[in-house]
């Protein structure tokens, strides 16, 4: 440990510790362009210049360790000549780009230059021009003309990945970071280079140009992609997601995110189930008449139609697009149908590893406690591939918190839930005649898939709760819209057993809701008096990772 | 109790049922200057008792504060008393100013003063011109708008809108006056001036106006003080206090001008001190045009004022100011500040806390109007029905200010 | 039978000149007039075939928008006093012209009575007013009706009072004999006898046709329109229709009494046909001149107050009008009849009057009683809740 | 101080309150006024509205209009600076990748809703690119519904010219960019 003063407030810090990190410390900020805490120190953009006691120049605070009596001042009129001099030379051949640049509103450049700058261009020479808007792989996109030359790019892929992908090329104004010749980013990890780079230089192909920065509202959450469960906010404006960033969590992620997790966010946009659909022997409004999003029109439109189908007589089996109430009206009643003739052995419940503990718990209670079942199988999404660094095989982050909803749920009676294959296989060979499904799909081949649909045609009930349309979607007696994780809050259990909370983001879109509540609605319409255990959640097993709050 | 209750009663019939009229008037009565409610009890047309609801016209302007950047307040902050905006952005500029600790340049204060001043005589002409034309005058009411319509048109010409004008900013003005506005402007005063003769022609010394008006809506010095009244109302109670003299503020304290003050309390005491206030206006805005400095409009501190378009569009430093003061607001340092000023109808405050980002945390807004409300029954009661309206346009309620 | 047609011509007439001509345009005149004061541009799209005529087919568009606009009545109303009221009221101000004298025989009825039919007859409109803003079931109507009967019961007595001195003068009270007893030079016309009942007359007719500045029945800055606060469409109209056609009425008397009626001064009638038409022609010009004068008065001043109207009409001028009664018998009586002398003397009585009255009112001035009564009630104030 | 009693007058003369004489006084000034509009419109102020108009001021924020570059293409670049600064929230920008990769971004749509716009300014203050103005002087036109006050692109550019600002790093005194 060492005692220091920085800009007049004492500091204590482990010996090897940085500058820049002490003064955090105390609320001090050292402005960097090129230091981050998991790259190795170039000390090369000089911004984070200050001036230490009895040193004759200035030093750079990212490679100046803390020594036991430093006096370190970062506020002094040396420095800030010093920081007003970096900027004006980053700024000089920087292209007057604000308004098309992706960057503008997390750009390390505004923020300094609102802070540490503030003095007009005194340049009357042109600025040297470089390409723009180069695709250079791996969803990234290179603005030479942006670059400041931190090197943290080079620097990532060099120590992070470990495949050394980008370098420096040419000399003095004409430098620029890029790509080998021929040889465009590759990797799962490329994502990362572009929250690494402090300016526009790198932007991700997938967000360019589609939602300012600053319109962007966060949520902390975790990430779907996986059983790893890496920390992410969730950035969301106006009922939409559009993307996902990584989160600091030293136990889980660090500050790092794959590729595939950075799209795990689209399903969230994208192909919703909007509405409770039926499938009934009525004529009404099918789900391909209905595309309309405004739900009060919706619904006022399907009273209609559902007024006259009730004056109608029988029509084909159709997908009807109804209101809640009907929905689970309709499913109570098949459940109820079920129940009374075959037990509640005959009910199979899939439950989703998408899905968070509290709506597996929920769903684990009702069909245990009061519906009798005790078939119980995972669903989810098939394993994938995993590599050594953050993607695991297991493409579903709360495989364990689905196991853990069992456990708690109907620990006494010692369920356990079994593949997702054994699913196809009990419809096909008839010991089940209804279905209650969590999640779009389930883990099997598409060959079972199809046979599933095939043989779900003949059971007495398929109630499926998914996000999204699916095939199983389709062959459900009743599919009732479910809440995505950015809609709702609650808790994934992770590969590591870490428990990690959701924080809500947008809100529900269309009339989805997410599975405790349908559940208990589902519940009171069979007449059961269910209350999903709030208190559980409380005294579930607390080993919530740093950061996972 | 007793004692007059059986003196007012002229037929001396004990037995005959008699009971007060409980009236409503308003929200939506025609004559309300915004929508507001009273609700009264009658004994025949005199007002015995009064109650004042309002809330109708409120439309968050304290919480659209807490969602716009410090610049889009002023985009309401015009809606405020929307017959002076001109004023209600002073104060919030100064507000705002004072807690940045910005320095306003002299031109900018007097372009805002001169604005300001016409606002303040727009305001009193719109106060004056109802007053009369609740009394019946319609002519004089359509007088005065006329004489109001030569102001508006100058803040037109130098706003681009005659109400919705948004034209301060912190730090200064949006623009610099344009070529001939002075001029345009003493010209229309004249105009404006030689109408109001009319208008003082016709209804001021006439017995009708002066019957209802003279001790009607009577308040005290010392109940007005106890109700917090200030401004015009203040004044008629004879109690000679203006901000813009009290405490000078902009650049006030260079001009020379006189407060009006009353005897009575009364409407014609506030009647006359409008139409004084007009004139004392019109010398404060002549002087600032004799006096005008040269120089900029607008701060030239980079973290409040945008930069010019010139710069913004070829270099990238004036770009990023420009990006950051747009997409982030005006960081003002986090404080709290009560900053207050002379509006049409009196002290017109804005406290406004600040917590470093580029949006205020709150702003209230003291209206002036607000405690001068309060004591609107007592103005009202003893008077006759008739009396209501004159005495409410005597206070000048702005729904705007009032419910905000 | 001969008789009955030529009655039935001159209410067609008669009708047709007030009903058809006079009442309509006053309404555009109205509109216009004021639009001129104000300095306004006034009424001018309603056109036919592009021609505009300064406006003038809006009384047309007016008629048939009125006609056609819904009966909007508030459902606790009295039904059939709601419905009769704007009848009395345009009825009682539109029989009074049977007895006008429009012209030489331009008259429908020369009743002997004349005068005081139509003061017996137009009395009658206050219960239109009165029963209108009872029935609507309306607080606002129903202040509004209170001080239409207060006010128009007050101002009856005035006009009463001071046309007493004119008939004194003339010694008849049929109206075409008040015409005939005019002829002659312009002096023998009752305004030069009666200057001061003149004055007396036209505020006291204004008031009772209730418009400004005594239009508080109505004062639609503090209740709304009074007592026709609930009427629309055609109802409406005949309210309207009888505010103005009382304006008329009272303008038509004020012809007869002080301008001689349809006598052209100096100029004989002696059944010339030239003379009729030109004598019915003075005779609208002065009613319209006269009409017009209370119409620029109307924008012109602020509106009284209640109590104010009250202290004008018993305070000012009942005294003055009993003070110009009173001197002018003293005068008929005490000089010889149509001589100088009798008409020095009238001018000379009139001035007194002016004087006397002129003294009342600087001593009464600056009186004022609703400060007196705030005080007194500023007392319980803290006792007295609303509700 | 000015007492206004004292200036104005505290209490009514005998003459002024019989009424006669400020009546005849006020008259006289309406008949004035009667007799001057009737013969001369001399003092009427009001306007013929469709076919008289009165010219907006220089400075008049009216309709907006969205500047072209010198090929006819939008200036507007989607920034979305006037849609950040905008206190109405009334304009809405869907940006979208150029095919040409010196202008890089541009707006697909562009709408603003007159409808809801407040005429503040702030967006053209706002705009980096001179490509939003509001000096159009005109104000919008009445519209059988809502639909109608909402503005596209193509509309909003019909309106616009093309911009002369020089814009993007280029320094008069070099020419070079």
């Amino acid at each position: 440990m060492a005692k220091l003063t920085i800009n007049g407030k004492d500091v204590e810090a482990a010996a090897g510790t940085n500058l820049v990190e002490a003064a955090k410390q105390v609320g001090v900020e050292i402005p960097v362009f090129c230091y981050h805490p998991k790259l190795s120190i170039a000390a090369q953009c000089r911004m984070c210049l200050v001036e230490v006691e009895k040193m004759p120049k200035l030093v750079p605070a990212c490679q100046t360790p803390v020594a036991e009596g430093m006096v370190v001042k970062t506020d002094s009129e040396r420095v800030k000549t010093a920081q007003a001099g970096v900027m004006e030379f980053l700024l000089l051949n920087h292209p007057v780009d604000c308004p098309i640049c992706d960057q503008a509103g997390e750009c390390a450049l505004q923020d300094y230059y609102m802070v540490y700058d503030l003095t007009g261009s005194r340049s009357t020479v042109g600025k040297v021009h470089k390409p723009k808007v180069q695709d250079i792989g791996g969803g990234v996109v290179l603005d030479s003309e942006r670059c400041v030359m931190c090197s943290r790019c080079v620097r990532y892929f060099d120590e992070i990945t470990g495949d050394a992908q980008m370098g420096f090329f040419n000399r003095g104004d004409r430098v620029e970071v890029s790509i080998f010749p021929d040889s465009p980013l590759h990797g799962e990890y490329c994502g990362n280079v572009v929250d690494l780079c402090p300016v526009g230089a790198l932007t991700w192909k997938d967000f360019r140009f589609k939602c300012r920065v600053w319109f962007l509202e966060k949520a902390a959450s975790v990430c779907p992609g996986c059983a790893r469960g890496c920390n992410v906010t969730v950035e969301h404006n106006e009922g939409k997601v559009f993307r996902l960033k990584p989160r600091d969590n030293e136990a889980v992620n660090q500050c790092w995110m794959c590729d595939e997790g950075r799209a795990s966010y689209k399903f969230v946009n994208e192909g919703r189930l909007l509405d409770p659909v039926v499938r009934e022997e009525k004529k009404g409004v099918t789900t391909e008449t209905l595309s309309s999003q405004r739900s009060e029109e919706r619904k006022a439109y399907v009273k209609k139609e559902e007024a006259k189908a009730g004056s109608r007589e029988p029509h084909t089996r159709k997908a009807v697009v109804v209101t809640w109430e009907r929905a689970l009206a309709v499913a109570a009643e098949q459940l109820v149908k079920v129940v009374a003739t075959k037990g509640g052995a005959a009910i199979g419940v899939v439950l989703s590893p998408q899905a968070t503990l509290e709506d597996n718990r929920a769903v684990v209670r009702f069909a245990a406690d009061h519906l009798g079942v005790t078939a119980f199988y995972m669903g989810g999404r098939l394993d994938g591939e995993g590599d050594a660094f953050l993607r695991l095989a297991d493409k579903n982050p709360n495989r364990a918190g689905v196991l853990a909803a069992l456990e708690m749920g109907a620990v006494a009676r010692g369920l356990a839930a079994r593949t997702a294959d054994d699913v196809v296989a009990d419809v096909e060979s008839g010991k089940l005649s209804a279905l209650i499904v969590m999640g779009n799909n389930l883990p099997v081949s598409p060959d079972a898939r199809a046979r599933l649909v095939s043989a779900a045609a003949r059971l007495d009930a398929v109630i499926v709760m998914a996000s999204n349309r699916s095939e199983l979607v389709d062959a459900a007696t009743v599919a009732l819209p479910s809440a995505t994780f950015a809609e709702k809050e609650g808790t994934f259990v992770n590969a590591m057993g870490m428990h990690q909370k959701l924080r809500r983001g947008i809100a529900l879109v269309g009339r989805a809701l997410p599975e405790t509540q349908i559940v208990q609605k589902l519940a009171a319409k069979m007449g059961f008096d269910f209350r999903p255990a709030r208190e559980a959640s409380a005294a579930s097993p607390a080993t919530a990772a740093p950061g996972a709050h | 109790m007793a004692t007059p209750e059986t003196a007012r009663d002229p037929l001396d019939v004990d037995d005959l049922p008699m009971e007060p009229m409980v009236l409503k008037m308003g929200p939506s009565h025609p004559t309300m200057h915004g929508v507001i409610e009273l609700t009264l009890r009658l004994d025949g047309e005199t007002v015995r008792a009064a109650d004042v609801e309002i809330g109708y016209l409120h439309r968050g302007f304290e919480k659209m504060g807490e969602v716009s950047t410090w610049n889009q307040v002023f985009a309401y902050a015009d809606r405020l008393n929307y017959n002076s905006p001109m004023l209600n952005e002073l104060g919030y500029a100064m507000a705002v100013e004072k807690l940045m600790g910005v320095d306003v340049p002299e031109r900018a204060q007097f372009l805002r003063v001169i604005a300001s001043e016409i606002s303040r005589i727009c305001d009193h002409l719109t106060c004056v011109g109802a007053g009369a034309m609740e009394l019946g005058a319609f002519t004089a009411f359509l007088y005065a708008v006329k004489a109001r319509e030569f102001l508006y048109e100058l803040l037109e010409k130098i706003s681009g809108h005659r109400l919705t004008v948004n034209y301060m900013r912190v730090g200064g003005v949006w623009l610099d006056m344009p070529d001939g506005w002075d001029g345009a402007v003493r010209q229309a005063l004249t105009d404006a001036a030689g109408v109001m003769r009319e208008f003082h022609k016709l209804v001021t010394r006439h017995r009708i106006f002066f019957d209802r008006m003279e001790g009607v809506g009577i308040i005290s010095q010392e109940d007005a003080l106890a109700w917090g009244f200030t401004g015009p109302c203040l004044r008629s109670t004879g109690i000679d206090y203006d901000i813009r003299k009290a405490h000078p503020y902009s650049c006030y304290d260079r001009f020379d001008f006189d407060i009006p003050v009353g005897d009575k309390g009364d409407n014609y005491d506030r009647y006359l001190i409008r139409l004084e206030e007009i004139e004392q206006s019109r010398r404060i805005i002549e002087q600032a045009f004799d006096r005008m400095p040269g120089g900029p409009v607008v701060s030239s501190d980079p973290r409040v004022a945008l930069p010019e378009k010139g710069p913004v569009y070829n270099t990238i430093e004036s770009m990023m100011n420009h990006f950051k003061l747009v997409y982030d607001g005006i960081r003002v340092p986090p404080g709290a500040v009560y900053s207050f000023s002379e509006a049409a109808n009196g002290e017109l405050g804005f406290y406004i806390v600040a917590d470093g980002t580029g949006k205020p945390y709150r702003v209230r807004v003291r209206g002036p109007v607000f405690a001068i409300m309060q004591a609107l029954p007592q103005m009202l009661i003893g008077g006759m029905i008739a009396d209501i309206v004159p005495t409410f346009d005597g206070i000048n309620m702005i729904a705007g200010e009032l419910d905000r | 039978m001969e008789l009955l047609l030529i009655s039935t011509l001159k209410v067609i007439l008669v009708f047709a000149i007030v009903l058809g001509a006079l009442s309509p345009l006053a309404g555009w005149a109205e509109r216009r007039q004021s639009a001129m004061i104000q300095d306004r541009v006034g009424p001018n799209r309603a056109s036919i075939g592009g021609f505009r005529a300064w406006g003038l087919f809006h009384p047309i568009a007016d008629v048939i928008k009125l006609m056609t606009k819904e009966d909007f009545v508030p459902a606790t109303r009295n039904r059939y006093l709601h419905t009769a009221a704007p009848m009395i009221a345009f009825w009682s101000a539109v029989v009074t012209f049977a007895v006008i004298p429009f012209g030489p025989w331009l008259q429908i009825a020369n009743l002997d009575i004349g005068v005081l039919f139509i003061f017996g007859i137009a009395s009658l409109g206050v219960y239109g007013a009165t029963i209108a803003g009872w029935a609507s079931n309306n607080k606002y109507s129903l202040l509004g009706a209170l001080r239409a009967s207060a006010m128009m019961l007050s101002y009856e007595v005035t006009l009463g009072l001071t046309v007493v001195g004119v008939l004194i003068c003339f010694s008849t009270v049929g109206a075409q004999e008040l015409v005939v007893a005019q002829a002659g030079p312009i002096w023998n016309w009752g305004i030069f006898k009666q200057p001061v009942a003149f004055v007396l007359f036209f505020v006291a007719a204004m008031a009772a046709t209730k418009r400004a500045p005594f239009d508080l029945p109505e004062g639609e800055s503090e209740i709304v329109a009074g007592y026709f606060l609930e009427y629309s469409g055609m109802k409406f109209v005949m309210f309207y229709m009888g505010e103005y056609i009382e304006m008329f009425l009272w303008s038509a008397l004020a012809t007869v009494l002080f301008f001689g009626g349809w006598q052209i001064p100096w100029v004989p009638f002696e059944g010339q046909t030239w003379y009729e038409f030109a004598g019915v022609a003075k005779f609208l010009a002065v009613l319209v001149a006269i009409a017009f004068l209370q119409m620029t008065v109307r924008w012109t001043l602020p509106r009284f107050r209640y109590d104010q109207v009250m202290d004008l009409g018993w305070k000012m001028l009942l005294p003055a009008s009993i003070g110009n009664v009173v001197v002018t018998a003293v005068v008929i009586i005490a000089t010889p009849a149509g001589g100088v002398l009798q008409r020095v003397a009238l001018l000379v009585g009139n001035a007194v009057v002016v004087l006397v009255a002129l003294a009342v009112a600087a001593a009464m001035k600056g009186e004022n009683k609703i400060g007196v009564t705030t005080e007194a009630l500023r007392t319980q104030r803290s006792e007295e809740a609303v509700h | 101080m000015i007492r206004v009693r004292e200036k104005y007058g505290d209490r009514m003369t005998a003459l002024e309150s019989s009424y006669l004489t400020e009546t005849l006084k006020g008259l006289s000034i309406t008949l004035r006024h009667f007799l001057e509009n009737t013969l001369t419109r001399k003092n009427t102020v009001t306007l013929n509205y469709p076919e008289e108009k009165k010219p907006y001021p220089e400075r008049f924020r009216g309709l907006h209009r969205l500047m072209k570059r010198d090929d006819g293409q939008v200036r507007c670049v989607a920034c979305m600076c006037c849609a950040t600064v905008c206190p109405a929230h009334c304009i809405k920008i869907e940006a979208g990748e150029h095919d040409d990769h010196r202008i890089e971004k541009f707006p697909i749509e562009f709408s603003i809703d007159w409808l809801r716009c407040v005429y503040c300014g702030l967006c053209v203050d706002a705009c980096p690119c001179d490509a939003i103005r509001m000096d159009t002087g005109e104000h919008p036109k009445p519209q059988i519904d809502r639909n109608g006050f909402l503005t596209t692109k193509i509309d909003l550019m019909k309106l616009g010219g093309p911009s002369v600002a020089v814009q993007g790093g280029v320094r008069p005194d070099n020419g070079e960019g």
